[in-house]
């Protein structure tokens, strides 16, 4: 379903023609999206149109003639997965790219203005460059800052010593679907970045709230992250060795080391109590699969595992990671380690200490830039299931249900055998919080392993229902209309609370409600 | 045949859409400013333009999903320099072909009739003429005239045959360099000869832009010329063409009794036997920039195939295993080492080389078809060399040069652009 | 009225004797017509036929039909065509050949069209089902990249033939057969094409399509001097010299002389390629020779996965020492066979 | 003065062996990814001849085609040279015709354009070869037919065309409308400039289908394809090799004697 000529040209002299498209190639390109998508590639729904803003005030005209003619825009940043998909007919696509830039680094204050297509690697290297760093989600930094700070998710690994994407916005910018322009924090009585709650209004809760919007509630065109100390060198010099790049040199007060664990629970104990106890870096579980995938490839990865090395070594283990500011501190933080890790009878892996080791797991930690290897290489198809930000013990029961769940498909043979518990987990923000969700890979071209895996998907969202697990992030994105609201009464209604948004911020409901919630009826 | 967009369906559907072949691989992004891998992308904007957009393009047409190949259509897929910069950053994670499916799309596409108005002038030219640039064959070997050197074509025997290329043999300004680059082989007491009037087009822009019937007759019939020549080396100043004979020469099955190598490859061995004497001191504060075609288009590459298996419930397994051509291998060190023996000279790296360096944009055709391309993605590649203080670029294609050199022409910027060779000259 | 000839071909007179194209239709039409046991009858327009006549009958035809008049000694497609319609629609044969020669090529499709009959043109080769009596046609097509076997869905099964494809009958002259003359009143109002002129162009050599022989030459002779020594060669064996298309447009050898798809497509004896590498565009004009010989100093050369005989050297140092030894035979006629 | 030429896409004659495959089944050539498909090269010439007498004596040339899945931006190629008007006749049904049908339906197409004063095609198409289609076209429109020309001229309601021979050339003439057949020997298109080419792209193109001519289904064919293949060349080169070039040279004399090839 097309748009009418003349509309197509309201929206062309916001953009200009360079900047706006219908043609087929183009559409069928944005169209290719295998995360989310129910079988092999092709989103069902074609945008009708995309459009490449450059600036607030472009967005600000979109979304003014898509009230007018009663049209439905859906924007994206980096644009992966398909959730940035329209999920009506005759819908705009926003693509954000053009809007790129690092408005502003304030080292004083630590935090920096970004525009919605900067990627966490972008600000990580300009943000080093002055002493500071910034927070990486566990998807990787080739994702956008923005896009996880306003709109979705946002944990990641080094959330134990940076908190998660949600906590560390500050001012916002935000177009509402009616296209009216809306600053949170400090930035609405014209304070500047710094705070995400005032001076002024926060509607933090309203905006993101727990897992975001995924674009159902407008556009967010600027936002302030805050930043954090980097005390490593401003620029990272890296060297080749298969298959990665890894630091020329070592830095100082950096220690990366592997532990496993008698049970989960053991784990956890000592995740808590090296959150409680304020030190680390970074700490994230790794899954047997996970972490031989990121060492190896095809025949490799196959006979390792085969071997059964890697499911024994790494059981119930996780890379925690010191990156102290001086000597005593590493010391300090060291000992502190130690002691938690004997208490919860933890091993230090025998590879832990190696040099390949400590290399090979550098880039990955302080860049997170080859999550991809482990999820998407083998087999195209991947998900994640069940899914938490919340408490530890949900986080445990999380991982205790879908563990069984997911072997029983394994077994089947429509998942990949990853060892079932394949869940990239631990306590952030300092302890107070616990991450979880479950990966699944399987091939989204084989009719019985789409069909197996989307089997699991439908058991696995009953489950957290039946089991009082909460709502699995992700998933309510991808299997959108109604799904808050088969949750909500599992989780005092929220679901009415996220309609009664809906309908007075977007009283046309001209944001694509797909991914989010459908107004009030 | 070598290019069949079928061949890639595997890789086109297991692209994870994750946007790094936009991007240096990440570990090697080095600042905001820079941190653009793809020029097309960079520059029109639309996933389209990327690796991945170019991928999902391929695999459209594949599976029917595209009927009409509309003007626009052709417009994006040659709107490419087939850089091959997609292609190793997302093997760094992903390792998926995307250059060649890329190549694939065009020799589909070709295959239908449909190409660029400018596309045909150039095969024309090929046709008739055996070079891209739509000139009399009669004239190429105009560039050597007064130069006293063997002409193999006649005859005549020599253990090096130097292969100047089309640019170098049409583009007055810049013939000058090769005969220099001749010069300084016979001064270093190398037994050279060329093929004047005979010599040919490698084939290279013909294959980037997916004519590969043509690519191959000019393929064979130089491989064919070059071993009955006898010649122990074949020796080119062009990384466009060193790339190709290297990449995919190969490829063709004919046998190459002669060792190809860029001239820079040569001059480092002459170099480091002191069979080039550099006395003469260059005080100036220089870059590289890496040719795509020197750098990561020049590795070996042989396509994958073989079956893929499921094993462990759905990993996908290839037999026989895999090889993942990163583009680690290119040619990288012996220009720049080359570089480094010009006494006083400074030698200063941009933040994108070697396989993750930005293309100049000539590349497959761009130079001739889409100009203004060519030239932006040159200006960027400026800006760059101008960040960390260079007074010079110094390449080693003289396709890099011209647009370079064009680039600073329309800009009016002051930095100057030099072929490695012109420097050894000033260096002797 | 038919006069149950099965085998018709359209003969071709050159200075009071058969062509050499004719003579094979006839070895070639003999046989089919034996399969199918019936008579074969040649067609002569012309004049003063008699002597050709008799040669035909010695060369194994059946039936002889002359027409005779002095306004068919000349070749010209309006009055050929209204004989040869008329005779044939009396005649009606099964099968009517004509050569691929500039009359057959000119004439036939015509033909074909007022016989409302079906052609298949430069036929190299017929092989005939002996009971239905159908012909399945073979002729190169996509430039001898393929062959295509066809058969005519109606009759006569008509077919063009390639020159030196089909093995002419022996001679013998207590051959018996008929002569009939036929009418040649010619309707003067449908000659619209006229023949002002007919230029003879002189070549030194033979033409290259009647050449037995022929000595190409190819890229790798590398200057237009060098041809001479295929010049000497081709005398010496009473043939002709022709070049692959990169000698034609470097200027080393007149483009009437270029061998190849878009030059001329010959089929001879013996055939001499000399330094050519056998492309495509070139092997289209010469892969239906009965002989190959390939001289190129590449052994990967195309040419010598087309070639029957082939030395892997530089023809500067072949040729010499080849000719010497092939006019020693010549001259010696094998006398000097065992060595 | 109305000319028509009729250009044939085909495969590339000269793209490599290796390019080549055919579908056995389908008995039909498979066009190969990599090398586009041309304009006939006779056909071509055909086009040089039109634009010829266009120069010298003004005329409106038009391109007819006829074909299944015809490659707009090959057959431009003529507008670019100089042809004031292309048309293309692309239907399905236009598979696997053979000449005698074809020309049938050129001629249909050429009536509906109200006829032509001269109609040029090339000597043989460079995919079937068979050269039959100029004549039959003549006869569709009951015009003389002249083939096989290397040079054209048109004065008076009069051609002149020198026709080719084996052994020479012979000059003949004819009224106006006829047909001409044409050589390569006529000389090779001239060459397209890209602003010929850009031209070329804006002008507007004809497409017919045979219900545009009147016509619900192409002739029947007279000839039936049994066969396609690529033939197996069992040729073994044997190669004669020697003690050196001068024995080598030698023996090749002798085995071709032997074989009684002298």
């Amino acid at each position: 379903m097309g748009l009418s000529r003349d509309v197509y040209r309201l929206f062309e002299s916001v953009v200009g023609p360079e900047n706006i498209s219908d043609n087929p190639a183009i559409l069928r390109s944005y169209m290719y999206q295998p995360f989310g998508c129910r079988k092999g590639v092709w989103a069902d729904i074609s945008p009708a149109v995309v459009i490449m803003p450059s600036s607030t005030e472009e967005v600000v005209a979109i979304a003014r003639i898509c009230n007018r003619h009663h049209i439905v825009f859906k924007a994206m940043s980096t644009g992966w997965g398909m959730h940035n998909m329209p999920g009506v007919e005759g819908a705009v696509s926003l693509d954000l790219r053009r809007m790129n830039r690092i408005l502003e680094i304030d080292g004083k204050n630590m935090f920096a203005v970004v525009e919605p297509y900067v990627i966490c690697a972008q600000l990580q290297v300009e943000a080093m460059k002055k002493g500071l760093n910034c927070h990486i989600i566990g998807a990787g930094s080739n994702t956008s800052v923005l896009a996880s700070a306003t709109s979705v998710a946002g944990y990641g690994p080094d959330g134990l010593s940076m908190g998660y994407s949600g906590r560390n916005l500050l001012g916002v910018e935000w177009v509402l679907p009616t296209g009216e322009v809306l600053k949170l924090g400090s930035l609405s009585t014209g304070s500047g970045w710094f705070c995400g709650d005032g001076p002024g209004p926060s509607l933090r809760g309203i905006m993101r709230g727990w897992e975001g919007a995924w674009g159902g509630l407008g556009v967010f065109t600027k936002c302030a992250v805050k930043l954090y100390a980097w005390n490593g060198p401003p620029e990272l010099e890296m060297k080749r060795v298969l298959p990665n790049y890894v630091l020329k040199e070592p830095i100082k007060y950096y220690k990366s080391s592997l532990f496993s664990f008698p049970t989960l629970e053991k784990l956890a104990e000592a995740a808590l109590k090296l959150g409680e106890a304020e030190i680390g870096y970074f700490i994230s579980r790794l899954s047997p699969s996970f972490v031989g995938m990121q060492m190896s490839a095809g025949p490799d990865y196959v006979n390792t595992w085969n071997t059964g090395m890697l499911q024994e070594m790494l059981k119930y283990a996780f890379l925690f990671v010191i990156f102290a500011s001086s000597e005593r501190e590493f010391e300090y933080q060291q000992k502190v380690l130690a002691a938690i890790i004997e208490e919860t009878g933890g091993q230090v892996s025998p590879v832990s200490e190696t040099q390949e080791m400590q290399e090979q797991t550098s880039t990955a930690v302080i860049k997170v830039d080859a999550v991809l290897r482990s999820c998407f290489r083998t087999t195209g198809g991947f998900n994640t299931s069940f899914g938490a930000m919340d408490t530890v013990d949900l986080a445990l029961n999380q991982i205790r249900v879908g563990t069984e769940l997911k072997d029983k498909y394994i077994r089947k043979g429509a998942l990949m055998d990853d060892g079932a518990d394949n869940s990239a987990t631990l306590v952030f923000d300092q302890g107070h919080l616990a991450y979880t969700e479950m990966l699944i890979m399987y091939d989204h071209h084989d009719d019985e392993s789409v069909e197996g895996a989307f089997q699991y998907l439908a058991e696995a969202n009953q489950a957290c229902l039946d089991k009082k697990l909460g709502p699995p992030i992700f998933q309510i994105s991808q299997v959108g209309k109604g799904k808050h609201g088969a949750f909500g009464p599992a989780c005092f209604n929220y679901d009415m609370w996220l309609r009664k948004i809906k309908s007075a911020f977007d009283p046309n409901n001209t944001a694509d409600p797909t991914a989010y919630s459908p107004p009030e009826e | 045949m070598l290019l069949e967009l079928r061949d890639y369906m595997s890789d086109m559907k297991r692209c994870a859409r994750c946007s790094l072949c936009k991007w240096p691989p990440l570990a090697q992004l080095k600042s905001w400013r820079f941190s653009n891998m793809c020029p097309s992308i960079t520059r029109y904007n639309f996933h389209t333009y990327s690796g991945g957009g170019r991928m999902a393009l391929g695999l459209a047409l594949t599976e029917g999903r595209l009927e009409d190949i509309t003007d626009e259509l052709l417009n994006i897929v040659y709107r490419c320099t087939a850089c091959g910069a997609c292609d190793s950053s997302c093997k760094y994670n992903s390792e998926l072909e995307v250059l060649w499916p890329i190549y694939s799309t065009r020799a589909y596409l070709a295959g239908m009739g449909y190409f660029l108005p400018e596309h045909s002038m150039i095969i024309d030219s090929l046709r008739k003429e055996d070079n891209i640039m739509m000139k009399p064959k009669t004239d190429r070997g105009k560039w050597a005239e007064g130069l006293k050197v063997k002409d193999l074509s006649r005859g005549e025997k020599a253990e090096v045959v130097y292969h100047a290329g089309c640019l170098y043999c049409y583009d007055p300004e810049l013939s000058i360099i090769a005969r220099e680059t001749v010069t300084l082989l016979q001064k270093a007491g190398v037994d050279v000869g060329i093929r004047g009037s005979q010599e040919s087009c490698c084939g290279s822009i013909a294959f980037q832009l997916g004519f590969q019937g043509e690519f191959i007759k000019f393929a064979e019939s130089n491989i064919d010329d070059w071993n009955a020549a006898g010649v122990s080396s074949v020796v080119t100043s062009c990384a466009c063409g060193f790339g190709i004979m290297k990449s995919v020469y190969p490829l063709l099955g004919k046998e190459m009794k002669f060792e190809v190598l860029h001239i820079t490859q040569y001059l480092d061995r002459l170099i480091k036997e002191g069979k080039i004497k550099l006395d003469r001191s260059i005080k100036s504060r220089v870059t590289y920039h890496d040719p795509c075609n020197l750098g990561r288009k020049s590795e070996i590459y042989i396509p994958w195939k073989g079956i893929e298996k499921k094993v462990l419930g759905q990993f996908i397994l290839r037999e026989p295993e895999k090889v993942i051509y990163r583009g680690w291998n290119g040619v990288y060190e012996p220009p720049r080492d080359v570089i480094r023996s010009v006494p006083g000279i400074e030698l200063v790296e941009m933040e994108r080389i070697k396989e993750y360096s930005w293309c100049c944009g000539a590349g497959a055709g761009v130079k001739q078809c889409l100009d203004d391309f060519a030239l932006w993605t040159a200006s960027e590649r400026i800006a760059e060399a101008k960040s960390v203080g260079a007074e010079a670029i110094v390449t080693a294609c003289p396709w890099c040069e011209r647009n370079f050199k064009d680039a600073i022409a329309a800009s009016g910027d002051d930095i100057s652009v030099y072929d490695v060779v012109e420097l050894l000259r000033q260096a002797m | 009225m038919s006069k149950n000839i099965t085998v018709l071909i359209l003969g071709e007179p050159v200075r009071g004797s058969l062509s050499t194209n004719t003579r094979e239709m006839l070895g070639g039409g003999r046989e089919l017509a034996d399969k199918l046991n019936g008579r074969l009858a040649l067609l002569l327009l012309g004049d003063k036929l008699e002597l050709v006549a008799e040669e035909a009958i010695a060369y194994g035809t059946d039936d002889v039909y002359l027409a005779e008049n002095p306004q068919l000694e000349t070749y010209q497609a309006d009055t050929y065509l209204q004989i040869i319609e008329r005779a044939v629609k009396d005649m009606e044969p099964d099968i009517l050949l004509m050569g691929q020669t500039s009359i057959g090529r000119d004439l036939a499709p015509r033909l074909a069209f007022r016989l409302g009959t079906g052609l298949c043109m430069d036929c190299v080769r017929l092989d005939i089902e002996s009971i239905s009596g159908i012909i399945r046609m073979t002729r190169p097509v996509y430039g001898c990249k393929a062959l295509a076997v066809m058969k005519c869905k109606m009759k006569p099964q008509m077919a063009s033939i390639r020159p030196g494809t089909m093995k002419s009958a022996e001679l013998d002259r207590s051959r018996k057969g008929q002569v009939h003359a036929l009418a040649t009143d010619i309707n003067m109002s449908q000659i619209r094409v006229k023949v002002m002129a007919k230029v003879e162009e002189q070549t030194d050599s033979v033409s290259l399509e009647d050449a037995k022989v022929i000595v190409c030459g190819g890229r790798g002779m590398g200057s237009s001097d060098s041809f001479s020594i295929l010049e000497g060669l081709a005398r010496l064996l009473g043939g002709a010299v022709g070049a692959s298309r990169p000698p034609c447009d470097a200027g080393w050898m007149p483009s009437t002389r270029q061998i190849g798809l878009t030059g001329k497509i010959v089929s001879p004896n013996l055939y001499i390629a000399v330094a050519v590498s056998g492309s495509s565009q070139h092997m289209a004009g010469c892969a239906e020779s009965h002989t190959i010989v390939a001289i190129n100093k590449d052994p990967e050369a195309n040419i010598f996965a087309m070639a029957h005989y082939g030395i892997v050297g530089d023809y500067r140092e072949i040729l010499p020492p080849f000719i010497r030894r092939t006019r020693e035979i010549l001259e010696g006629k094998g006398g000097s066979r065992c060595c | 003065m109305q000319i028509v030429v009729c250009i044939k896409q085909v495969l590339d004659p000269e793209m490599p062996y290796s390019a080549f495959k055919i579908d056995p089944d389908g008995k039909r050539a498979i066009p190969p990814q990599g090398t586009p498909p041309v304009i006939s090269p006779y056909d071509e010439n055909a086009l040089e001849a039109a634009l010829r007498v266009k120069d010298a004596h003004g005329a409106t040339v038009i391109a007819l085609s006829l074909g299944d899945r015809l490659a707009c931006s090959v057959l431009r190629k003529s507008l670019a040279a100089g042809v004031d008007d292309l048309i293309l006749i692309e239907d399905p049904a236009t598979g696997g015709l053979d000449s005698f049908a074809s020309a049938s339906i050129l001629a249909a197409a050429i009536r509906k354009i109200g006829g032509a004063d001269v109609v040029f095609t090339g000597r043989q198409a460079a995919d079937w070869d068979a050269g039959i289609a100029g004549c039959a076209i003549a006869e569709e429109l009951k015009m003389p037919c002249i083939t096989v020309a290397r040079k054209v001229s048109v004065q008076n309601g009069m051609v002149r065309v020198e026709r080719l021979l084996s052994d020479g050339f012979e000059v003949v003439e004819a009224p106006l409308p006829c047909v001409i057949t044409v050589d390569s020997d006529i000389g090779e298109l001239r060459p397209v400039t890209i602003q010929g080419l850009m031209s070329a792209k804006k002008k507007l193109v004809k497409s017919w289908k045979l219900f545009d001519l009147k016509l619900e289904s192409p002739p029947p064919p007279r000839c039936e394809l049994l066969e396609l293949y690529i033939p197996k060349h069992k040729r073994v080169c044997e190669i004669i090799s020697g003690e050196n070039a001068e024995d080598a040279a030698v023996k090749l004399a002798n085995r071709l004697f032997e074989e009684s090839l002298l």
